[in-house]
């Protein structure tokens, strides 16, 4: 079936940023319970760099992996950065997925796309 | 670290004393039974011998057994060669919802060439019932295959009355007793089966080897053409190891299954109240008490099945899912579904199925430390709300 | 009694090296392939390296190796997987008149369910001339199955050949290599196959376990259907020892295959000689060059084969005939007769099989005592004059 | 495929009264070489007695077993004792035959009858 980087299961025994954010800047909620997989992306920006990020996932060891590295990627940079980074970066960080999880980063992916969406319609909200 | 193994229905170890029984027919007693000189005659009498262990243990005569190379080939060469044999009688098949992938991908392999296939459903628990399958007999239906016990959610079906059922309406009824086979008993007669697949490496017998019973006078088309072994049933060379290996692990079965049915059956149930008593939000799949021997399925709610393998793997723990994240489909499993769990909850169910080297602290240790792992994973969970609490 | 092994083409004990190396996937290393967890993880690494080993030997990729149960399987799903897989291309399959029983058998069964098959001859050595082969092709041709060494008499076939009119005209082609994989030396590029099949244990390996290459880009139909092991194409919980035997099985034969096949020819060819030599009226069936390196096959005019073998079984040689007086329609073997010979001279042939076991002795030893079993044979047959000598 | 009774590796083994009778009083020959089963057979008739009776075969070890025993049941027999012996008579004498092989005692109930036609023959013959 499956095997799964040291990277990706240090990152499953030990996830980084769980948790929500209070008064979150973005969120991106994505996945449906059909395939199993749900993410939920929290993102805290000052002066248009990301200064916290936080998840909630559920589903497999891939998706719980993919979210911690996404946002550990994302801490940091830019909105604009932010935004440039692929599912294969955050594959690639992981030290790779078997082809069958790549639909994970794939959903990382979009997680931090609805975010940072999220996050730019708030601010247009609020010009 | 401890490791405990709780995946018997995916594969069992062999059991040493099986392993100590195939070991002569490696390079000693090697030959090839269907040879006429000495190396292939005593390779012979040892696969008659097994054969014989094998029928008497369901109540079958010898001739009435097959050798295969698992229970999927068994369940193939069942469906596909039943429904050939009889195609100029009719075409039509009958099976149900939650069958092993084995009799459902044989069933619509024969659905894209020219036959008809009827799928029955089962109810909250998994059963199938017998009068959904007599309502689906046409004058056209030539096989009906339900299975025994089912390999996730560990629910019994009726076979002795679908048995009857098929009997009295001329059909002929296959039974995939994979998961059963080797415990709780099995009685062919009284089942009313006409043919049944069993697998040895789910009976601490070696992988590679099953069996297909098939009643005498029940006609079917070879699914493995070639050469005229098995009296023309099944062809290639006899795998006299894996025969002597299965007819050894059918024995050793025998000599204690009482026993061990009853073992298994309080270790199981004792798993079963460790698991809901101690985890919120969780429920038993299958059905209550007609269910294996050996199977604990449970859904856990929240949190996904694969991630709850995971962490229990990283504690030496092993078991299955049926949350099929690994599958291309993403689907969970199709009996999951069948049984009517919302998806959330079909991908947090966990199977646990224990076998002769499970003990009593095994079982406390797994219910033990499963808790935490739940919490902690819920902790994680976007669909946990603490304050359900 | 001296024991002397003849028949390594019915099938060879394991060597104790592949045992070896079979052992802790019993009951140490015992899980299933597909499991996610640490059990079914370590058993699948060791399935993947003896895909690896095996792609390795005969210059594929591993993705390219499905493992099976054995040649008959490999055979069967090569020719029902590309027929039922092209069935809407076209539905003509070409083989030979001295294919394998799974060959000829498979294509059997595909004639009664609607496919058209033609066989196309040998010559009085058994060869297929490839432009027979050419010639059979129509724009309905889907697959040519054309076996690489005879198993009966040895002769290798011109694959090379016959490939490249394959994948000129855009037909799939498909060699069963059961009986010449291990020795000589297997080239999938330079033979032009899409398909191949081995079995481990034609090549010191364990019965049970067989291979088929599938070159990248050939669709088949799963001939074994179930779940979606070996990337959906056979079902089945993967035989791990087996697997691990044959992979070892594959790693020594290539290790010493140059020596091997020379020193086997060597013998071969003594063997010959020391029987034609000392037998009037006995003959080479088969091509005298282009035959298997371990295929020694003779006619011996006047008596019957099975009683030739039971004389030499009677002093502990074991060997083989095409003389069919076993099988129920009491007709030589396919291949005798595809061949030309009388009835007679049919049922008087008997084939001895050399392997790693057989020594210089062992042929002296046989080609010694022949001759008197022929001489009392032939004095209690009707067909044998004396005055012929 | 098979396993032989003793008794029928016993007469492979020592085949009783092969060959051929100088002057036979009477001779069966059948089977055909494609089944690969010829047999031979040689009566030598005095006052209505079997005195001798000899065979020779091609065929495979039950052939030869049951034309060894069908010459041993013969001998000291009447013309029409002799004619009454059946296939399964033969078989049984030799312990029983493989399934697939008792087409060889069908043969050596042929050849007898054939030897014995052709002795009855000869008698109308000279009379
Ligand atoms: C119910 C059932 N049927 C069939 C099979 C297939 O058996 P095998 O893996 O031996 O082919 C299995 C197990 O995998 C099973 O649980
Ligand atoms: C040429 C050939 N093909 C196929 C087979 C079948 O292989 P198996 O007995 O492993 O199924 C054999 C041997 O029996 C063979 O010699």
């Amino acid at each position: 079936m499956q095997e799964y980087s040291e990277k990706v299961m240090e990152h499953f025994r030990n996830p980084r940023n769980v948790g929500e954010i209070k008064n979150p800047d973005g969120v991106g909620k994505v996945g449906n319970p059909v395939c199993g997989d749900i993410m939920e992306l929290q993102i805290k920006v000052e002066d248009g760099v990301i200064v916290d990020a936080r998840f909630k996932t559920f589903g497999c060891g891939a998706a719980i992996a993919t979210s911690s590295m996404v946002t550990e990627l994302i801490k940091g940079k830019t909105i604009d950065e932010a935004s440039k980074i692929s599912n294969h970066a955050v594959a690639e960080a992981l030290g790779g997925l078997p082809p069958i999880k790549m639909h994970c980063s794939v959903l990382a992916e979009e997680a931090l796309t609805k975010a940072i969406e999220d996050y730019r319609r708030r601010g247009e909200g609020r010009r | 670290m401890k490791r405990i193994y709780m995946d018997y229905a995916a594969t069992t170890p062999v059991d040493t004393r099986v392993l100590a029984a195939m070991l002569p027919f490696f390079n000693d007693n090697f030959g090839n039974p269907s040879s006429l000189h000495a190396f292939g005659q005593e390779a012979k009498r040892a696969v008659e011998k097994a054969r014989d262990t094998i029928a008497a243990y369901i109540g079958a005569s010898p001739e009435e057994i097959v050798f295969t190379s698992g229970g999927t080939e068994s369940d193939n060469c069942a469906i596909k060669g039943v429904a050939y044999a009889k195609k100029d009688k009719g075409n039509h098949i009958i099976t149900s919802s939650i069958e092993h992938h084995a009799v459902l991908e044989s069933c619509r392999f024969l659905e894209e060439n020219g036959f008809e296939v009827t799928s029955v459903p089962v109810d909250a628990d998994g059963l199938v019932d017998p009068s959904d399958v007599e309502k689906a007999i046409t004058d056209r239906t030539t096989l009906i295959s339900i299975m025994h016990g089912n390999n996730e959610i560990g629910t019994m079906q009726p076979v002795a009355e679908i048995g009857d059922i098929a009997r009295r309406r001329g059909v002929v009824f296959h039974t995939d007793a994979v998961q059963s086979f080797g415990c709780p008993p099995i009685d062919i007669d009284g089942m009313n089966v006409d043919l049944l697949s069993a697998s040895g490496h789910k009976i601490y017998g070696p992988k590679g080897v099953g069996i297909l019973y098939i009643r005498k006078g029940t006609r079917i088309q070879p699914f493995m053409h070639g050469g005229g072994q098995e009296r023309g049933r099944r062809a290639s060379t006899h795998n006299v190891p894996g025969i002597v290996g299965m007819g050894k692990a059918v024995e050793l079965a025998m000599a204690d299954m009482d026993q061990e049915t009853d073992r298994l059956i309080s270790l199981r149930d004792r798993m079963i109240r460790g698991i809901l008593e101690n985890i919120d939000d969780s429920r038993l799949n299958g059905h209550p008490l007609r269910r294996l021997p050996n199977n604990v399925n449970v859904s856990i709610e929240y949190v996904e099945g694969e991630s709850l393998l995971l962490s229990l793997d990283m504690e030496g723990i092993a078991c299955s899912t049926g949350s099929a994240c690994t599958s291309s489909n993403l689907e969970p499993s199709h009996v999951m579904m069948a049984i009517g769990l919302p998806h959330e909850t079909a991908h947090g169910s966990l199977r646990f199925t224990l076998g002769r080297y499970t003990s009593e602290e095994d079982i406390e240790y797994v219910t033990g430390i499963l808790p935490g792992i739940v919490k902690r994973l819920r902790a994680m969970s976007p669909l946990y709300k603490e304050d359900r609490i």
